[in-house]
């Protein structure tokens, strides 16, 4: 289509919008709540404070990087909090059991992995829906490590390494769970934009059969997100076991509901094909920083719950609206420009 | 090689160090936070009642602020918000005896006293612990009452909060090891705990399921305000309400239905008003200097009188009251 | 004719999705009684037209008449109120409900109570297929029904609606002749009996035959109008596309070389038996037969999207691992499928990912994608292939049906495959774009690729083939040489009635 | 050319109908064989007072789950069910224990849920919001105001009308009242979804939405209907909760959410839409009730309780797609058009 009226707005328009994707909005949103956040909230500004975030957002961080992978290939993993919550429970077990916890560490993360196989295999093997597959994983893990682990908490883990997970790295104040953070997502979202892998969970996301037909292998590929999200969880389990020096059967209860909500808020679609992950990670440090910051600035809890769901709500609404404003603006410039 | 389980001892108890002042005034303007195990809760609003009095009369500010589900986790995020502002005394009631520590050490650092409430830490993470009663004690009592109302025999079982609460775990332990060794409990069995995790329905229906499971059951001890309420609810309604007998821990204000109606005979708790005073008390005497935590220090908690510290800086608020038909009527929480 | 009002008419039509201009001032007058045909290349503004008929979409300007009298549109039912039936371009079932209830949906028949009585939905079902001479079963579910059938509900559901005005459009992409006959039937009657009907297609046979006047539309504005018998297809041909158009089906002498796809004893899912056959390099093999003869399963079975049950299928003298597309691309096949909207695209993400989709490991250096070879590779073949897109990052579903078969083709070309597998290569394509991949087709078998082409469309069929093979009900009827191939052998075999006939 | 004429073979297929009953049979089956080993090993499960405690705790999970289907069979999902039943319940309660009279108290609870499925119907269909944010964002937003309401109060048993908890409480020839509202309701729903227009609407769009814009199905306002509905019944249950249990506080109904899903997803209801039936999702809540009532029964250790209902629930929906797997096989079988 060569010959465009060059009256029309629509180029611009489009350019703007695609500047302007969900990603960039909710980057920006974050870091003008950063700004604003730490000039008028007491304390919040502190490096202490930073500090505290960071460590509170660790968990979500970690479970959403692959929670988003997952997402993006239209599937959900609702087992994940149950699954750090069994981790844990067997960390705690074999502790007890005398075993090093340099080995429990690598074994327990193991036991992640299998975890998610299993989610993996009903899913994809059986085809069973991932909604349904992981409410009952969801039910059974946290069954068992109540099974595991009773109503006893393990808690005499060695100091050296409770005092890492709140550690900082020197004198810096930066916290030392920073460094793994950092690393696991730069590993995640490479693969997910910048690698054949990621092209691929984006089209069994957008469209199975043809992702299929284009030789994806879709059923393996979502397998082994869902090990790959096992696994994870492990480590998270392994992570909150040590950070709370506690390992107990209901670790990271009811986890799971909020990292779908931040994967949600970052822009990823629940049915699969978009959503790009800066924009979840974005969204992982304003629900904790705004949870922060409503702390401290002595705001009931109430308002907290509100607020959490206020705002994921407006993430899909806002653009839903801007766009459709935009549509009804257009058109009617046209027809104007039309009945002239 | 690798770190195994007893190679880390941890540190003895800390002690807030320095020496106490008896003589002492309590200083005003101080600033408390109570963190309940959560928000919305009855009980806690009881005792938040009480510690925000304490604090007007002593001229300090106050704040009641905590997660909405029970979860250490979420606490700690309120310990570390709490610190931050330098809270002056922190009043909590601790979901995990553990996963608090780390908070509650920086927030010591950090200038605060922490005087746990109801539920306990780690001695070593706190400053005091002001007990509603002795573990020892309420589970003697519960017993005790248990075993009046069925003549000390026949099967019992325990309708708990959650599996991981702290208090009600213990004073199961004294119960069961009362139940073993005590001769004139030999004639009864504890058949099960089951837990209700201190939601109504999930109580509810862990009764019928009690119930249903032994059908020779004699009694039910909750000891849980939550449970003991739902269980009355459900046996009032029920076949059962007379045949089976129901004590544990409740609220006047909750149970007073049931004691007219038969249901309950008699059930026992302590005054969380009272407790919330005593607990802002003893913050204020800790951060006023006039107690340090050291066993047989002694401080005057206003109108609830003289307290001292006992062993592992515990201060004991009373023998649990118990309730029946006869006196139900002369409370009101 | 011009002197009586028409049914429904469009007037200066505008439309724009974003920077794209769809319609221009385009126009139409569809008179009761009349079958008007509606051409034009593809990205024309057809179904766009049509869709603002349908009250899918409102124009930006212009107006719809009905009887002469203005009216709005402005949803479907609107619509279907004002008595205008459309068939659209892909069928749109409700799999989970049986078949009745998709056509009769939202206007099943009542009983007591305003409750719905099924056996009158199911007898007025089964009374439908039986004029349009079609073997459904009414109360089976939608799902599982091949592009075919499902064409055929759809058009069953349209006739049923008794509309005034019966859109179709390219409602025989997906059929063979002898569906179409009977559907050509029931619209001559519906026709006689006073419906205006709007038909579009890019067979001009089928225009002819069925069609009394004729639109031609280009680049979204309307080009002219004419009754059927004053213009000639050519003349049609050249309006559309603006120029001449080169042979049709630019076919030379075959020089077959060594064998490249060799299929022995091929069985899957009960829908193909004992299917033997070989592609040898430079040739073009075509599958023909009716709809649901097993075509589609025999290809998705030898590229190992279909599951085989038995057989075995060798490319150039390497076996084939059952149900694995991917060894069959890694020994240099590829396919493009029969139905690009389920099988071929993905939709909603941009042009430049999905034609880039199966080179994705090949165009990544050290493992990583950076964008810039993606968007290289896809406008190199998307422009070989002359698809008309705005962006390289607008998403396929704004693509007019022919330009999105043109990325799945581009997608596949770009892999430089050995045996190329097409299922149903030009179905919505039209003719200038049919005879570009036509030859695209021959100049590939010139290179010495191995064609495998299944389609419906026989002219195509003799156009094309070197070879053509005829299934009927799930196994190989015949295989007939060039030389043999004509119209009736390929219907006898497909048919099964060729020892009736000799 | 000649064209064969079509001979139509008698089929009458009733695969689907074979398939639906086959699966609440399923169901029903599993039902008995539970309640079957249950009752042996305790012959008190079939007791009168059992079997009412049973289908007390039956009676809010079927209504909910009449809601949830009517939404998920649109495809959609409403998460916000556990959250909408504590507003309303705690409402009511409250407005009771205040004087309000009765029947109106009740009313209360029901525009309250239909408020909640309302705001929900209303976001998910203007804002074009997916159903799982939209309702998950409500689950939060709902309990929200239940806190800022109730906070930490509780209406007890004793501030409640006497009469209200009798009927909470009280049965009808040994059925609940409760049940007998569900039931009622359950009948209702399933007629409306299966002979009515409007209901198979509902089963077009969760099937094939963009088909359903093209037949002229007026997705708005299904749409709110089915949310409205999901609500009104949370509302409902809400109303019955309060009068069954007579406490009420902020966290009445709190994670009942997945509870029902699962309910509705062992129910055989399809979570993509399009098909399943309000029977299938009743019988599936009813198995899980009775899951969890015969599994304190059998004296299975509390630990283990949770691990069951886990297992048991990939259980029924791995049974599940096992019985549909068979039944497309039998639908390929029969073909569809070779001539
Ligand atoms: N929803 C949409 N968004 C953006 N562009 C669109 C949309 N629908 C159609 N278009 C564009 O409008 C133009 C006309 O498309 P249309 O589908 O009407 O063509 P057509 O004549 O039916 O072609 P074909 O013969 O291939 O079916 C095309 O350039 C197409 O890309
Ligand atoms: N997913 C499916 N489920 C059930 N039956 C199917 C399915 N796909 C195809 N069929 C049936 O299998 C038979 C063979 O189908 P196939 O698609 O291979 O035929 P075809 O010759 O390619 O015809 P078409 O022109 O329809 O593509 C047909 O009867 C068809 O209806
Ligand atoms: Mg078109
Ligand atoms: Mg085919």
């Amino acid at each position: 289509m060569s010959d465009r009226a060059p009256a029309d707005a629509a180029p611009l328009w489009s350019a703007l919008r695609r500047f302007a994707s969900w990603d960039a909005v909710i980057i920006a949103a974050t870091a003008l709540f950063l700004v604003v956040a730490a000039s008028t909230v007491e304390h919040f500004g502190t490096a202490r404070n930073a500090g505290h975030i960071i460590v509170d957002l660790a968990p979500v961080l970690l479970l959403a990087l692959v929670m988003t992978l997952i997402v993006a290939t239209g599937e959900i993993d609702l087992s994940v909090a149950s699954t750090v919550g069994l981790t844990g429970a067997a960390m705690g077990w074999m502790w007890n059991h005398g075993i090093a916890l340099e080995t429990i560490m690598p074994l327990t993360v193991l036991l992640g992995a299998l975890l998610g196989a299993v989610n993996g295999l009903f899913i994809t093997g059986f085809g069973l829906p991932s909604l349904a597959v992981t409410i009952g994983t969801l039910a059974l893990y946290r069954g068992l490590a109540y099974v595991v682990l009773g109503d006893t908490a393990v808690a005499d883990w060695p100091r050296d390494f409770t005092g890492w997970t709140l550690g900082t790295i020197g004198d810096t104040g930066v916290p030392n769970i920073v460094v793994p953070l950092i690393a696991l997502a730069l590993v995640v979202g490479l693969v997910l934009h910048c690698t054949p892998i990621g092209r691929a969970v984006y089209a069994a996301g957008a469209n199975p059969v043809a992702a299929a037909y284009s030789g994806i292998a879709v059923g393996r590929l979502k397998c082994w997100l869902y090990v790959a999200s096992g696994a994870m969880a492990g480590l998270v389990g392994v992570f909150w076991t040590l950070r709370y020096s506690s390992a107990r059967a209901d670790n990271a209860y009811g986890l799971e509901l909020t990292v779908v909500a931040v994967v949600l808020l970052g822009g990823v679609s629940i049915f699969g094909g978009k959503g790009r992950l800066p924009g979840v990670l974005a969204a992982v440090v304003l629900l904790t920083a705004l949870q922060n910051a409503l702390r401290l600035a002595h705001v009931s809890t109430e308002t907290l719950t509100v607020v959490t769901g206020a705002l994921l709500i407006a993430a899909v609404l806002a653009p839903n609206l801007l766009t459709a404003a935009g549509d009804a603006l257009r058109s009617r410039r046209r027809r104007a420009a039309a009945s002239l | 090689g690798g770190t195994t389980r007893g190679d880390d001892e941890g540190d003895g108890p800390t002690g807030t160090g320095g020496t106490a002042n008896p003589d002492a005034e309590y200083r005003t303007g101080l600033s408390f936070a109570m963190l309940p195990k959560q928000v919305n809760n009855p009980y806690f609003e009881a005792s938040s009642t009480g510690a925000e009095t304490v604090a007007a009369e002593l001229g300090g500010e106050y704040e009641f602020t905590g997660p909405s589900d029970a979860s250490a986790s979420s606490q700690v995020s309120y310990i570390d918000t709490l610190s931050q502002q330098a809270t002056d005394v922190i009043l909590l009631s601790a979901n995990d005896p553990n996963a608090l520590c780390s908070s509650l050490d920086q927030a010591r650092s950090g200038g605060s006293v922490v005087v746990t409430f109801d539920s306990d830490v780690d001695p070593a993470c706190r400053d005091l612990f002001v007990s509603q009663v002795d573990s020892a004690e309420v589970g003697l009592a519960l017993l005790e009452m248990t075993a009046e109302q069925i003549d000390g025999t026949g099967e019992i079982a325990v309708l708990s909060a959650t599996a991981n609460a702290t208090n009600q775990n213990a004073w199961i332990d004294v119960m069961r090891a009362e139940l073993e060794s005590n001769p004139s409990y030999a004639d009864m069995e504890l058949v099960e705990v089951v837990y209700g995790d201190d939601e109504d329905e999930k109580s509810f229906s862990e009764t019928q399921g009690l119930l249903q499971a032994h059908p020779d059951l004699r009694a039910i001890v909750s000891p849980t305000t939550v449970g003991i309420a739902a269980a009355a609810r459900y046996l009032s309604g029920s076949e059962y309400q007379g045949q089976v007998a129901l004590t544990g821990l409740g609220t006047p204000n909750q149970m007073r239905e049931f004691v007219k109606d038969g249901t309950v005979t008699e059930f026992a708790l302590w005054d969380p008003t009272a407790l919330g005073e005593l607990a802002a008390y003893t913050g204020a005497a800790a951060a006023s200097g006039i107690i340090t935590g050291a066993e047989g220090e002694v401080f005057t908690a206003g109108d609830l009188g003289e307290y001292t510290v006992g062993a592992d800086g515990v201060v004991t608020l009373g023998p649990p009251t118990r309730f029946n038909a006869e006196n139900i009527d002369d409370f009101d929480f | 004719m011009s002197e009586a009002v028409p049914v429904v008419a469009l007037r200066d039509v505008e439309k724009s999705f974003g920077a794209v201009r769809a319609l221009r001032g385009a126009g139409l007058e569809l008179h009761a009684g009349e079958a008007h045909a509606l051409v034009g290349e593809n990205g024309a503004g057809k179904s766009t037209l049509i869709k603002i008929l349908a009250g899918l979409y409102r124009p930006d300007a212009g107006a719809i008449e009905i009887d002469g009298e203005p009216v709005d549109l402005h949803d479907p039912s609107a619509a279907i109120a004002a008595g205008i039936a459309v068939i659209y371009q892909e069928p749109a079932l409700f799999g989970d409900l049986t078949v009745a209830e998709n056509l009769f949906i939202g206007r099943q028949p009542r009983g007591r109570l305003g409750r719905i009585d099924r056996a009158a939905m199911d007898r007025d079902a089964t009374a439908l297929f039986e004029r349009l001479g079609v073997l459904l079963e009414p109360d089976r579910p939608a799902k599982g029904l091949s592009i075919a059938d499902q064409q055929l509900v759809e058009i069953a559901k349209a006739i049923s609606l008794d509309a005034r005005v019966l859109v179709m459009d390219e409602p025989t992409a997906a059929l063979t002749s002898r569906e179409v006959e009977r559907l050509f039937d029931v619209v001559r009657a519906l026709r006689a009996k006073g419906t205006a009907i709007l038909f579009i297609s890019h067979r001009f046979d089928e225009v002819e035959a069925l069609c009394q006047r004729v639109t031609v539309m280009r680049d979204g504005a309307h080009v002219s109008t004419d009754p059927m018998g004053e213009v000639t297809v050519d003349e049609l041909i050249r309006r559309m596309v603006g120029r001449e158009l080169a042979a049709m089906f630019p076919r030379g002498e075959a020089a077959p070389g060594e064998v490249v796809l060799d299929v022995e004893g091929l069985a899957s899912a009960e829908r193909c038996r004992d299917v033997s056959f070989q592609v040898r390099a430079g040739e073009i093999v075509a599958l023909a037969g009716l709809v649901g003869a097993g075509r589609s399963e025999v290809v998705q079975a030898v590229f190992g999207v279909a599951p085989r049950e038995a057989g075995r299928v060798r490319v150039l003298g390497r076996d084939l691992p059952s149900g694995n597309p991917r060894a069959a691309m890694r020994a240099g096949v590829a396919l493009v499928p029969e139905d690009r909207r389920q099988q071929g695209l993905l939709l909603d993400l941009s042009v430049m990912r999905n034609a880039t989709l199966v080179r994705r490991g090949r165009l990544a250096r050290f493992g990583f994608l950076t964008g810039a070879a993606e968007q290289r590779e896809a406008a190199e073949w998307t422009g070989r292939l002359q698809a008309k897109y705005g962006r390289l990052t607008d998403p396929v579903a704004t693509l007019s049906g022919g330009n999105q078969q043109k990325i799945v083709l581009a997608k596949w070309l770009a892999t430089g495959p050995r045996l190329l597998i097409v299922d149903e290569p030009t179905r919505g394509i039209d003719v200038a774009t049919k005879a570009e991949v036509h030859r695209l087709l021959s100049d590939l078998a010139a290179d010495g690729v191995a064609v495998l082409m299944v389609s419906s469309e026989l002219l195509e069929v003799l156009g094309m083939a070197d070879r053509t093979l005829v299934m009927r009900e799930g196994r190989l009827a015949g295989e007939l040489p060039r030389a043999d191939a004509t119209e009736e052998a390929v219907m006898r075999l497909a048919t099964g009635q060729t020892a009736e006939a000799r | 050319m000649t064209i064969p004429a079509p001979t139509r073979t008698p089929t009458g297929s009733t695969v689907l109908d074979l398939v639906l009953r086959f699966r609440a049979l399923g169901l029903l089956l599993a039902l008995a064989v539970l309640v079957g080993a249950t009752a042996s090993v305790n012959a008190r499960f079939l007791s009168g007072q059992s079997v009412r405690d049973l289908l007390f705790a039956a009676a809010v999970t079927v209504l909910l789950a009449c809601g949830m289907t009517t939404v998920v069979l649109t495809r959609g999902i409403d998460l916000s069910v556990g959250s909408t039943l504590g507003l309303a319940a705690y409402l009511t309660a409250d407005a009771m224990s205040g004087g309000v009279p009765v029947p109106l108290a009740v009313l209360i609870g029901l525009l309250v849920g239909l408020a909640c499925g309302a705001a929900n119907g209303a976001i998910v269909h203007f804002g074009k919001v997916p159903p799982l944010v939209a309702t998950l964002g409500t689950l939060y937003v709902f309990r929200g105001i239940v806190y800022f309401t109730a906070g930490g109060s509780r209406v007890n048993a004793s501030d409640l009308p006497g009469g209200f908890l009798d009927f909470g409480n009280g049965t009808l020839l040994g059925v609940p009242y409760l049940f007998l509202i569900a039931a009622a309701v359950l009948a209702v729903v399933a007629l409306f979804l299966r002979d009515y227009r409007s209901g198979r609407d509902l089963y077009a769009l969760g099937s094939n939405p963009e088909a359903a814009a093209l037949a002229g199905i007026p997705a708005g306002r299904r749409l709110m209907t089915a949310y409205a509905l999901s609500g009104t019944l949370a509302g409902l249950g809400g109303v019955l909760y309060a009068a069954r249990f007579g406490t009420v506080d902020a966290s009445a109904g709190y994670g009942m959410e997945l509870d029902i899903v699962a309910a509705v997803v062992v129910g055989g209801v399809a979570i993509f839409g399009g098909s399943g039936t309000v029977l299938g999702a009743a019988l599936g809540a009813l198995l899980l009730t009775v899951i969890d009532n015969a599994l304190p029964v059998l004296s299975i250790p509390p630990f283990w309780q949770q691990a069951i209902v886990g297992a048991l629930i990939l259980a029924a929906i791995a049974l599940d797609r096992l019985v549909a797997l068979r039944a497309a096989r039998a639908l390929r079988k029969k073909g569809s058009h070779v001539g």
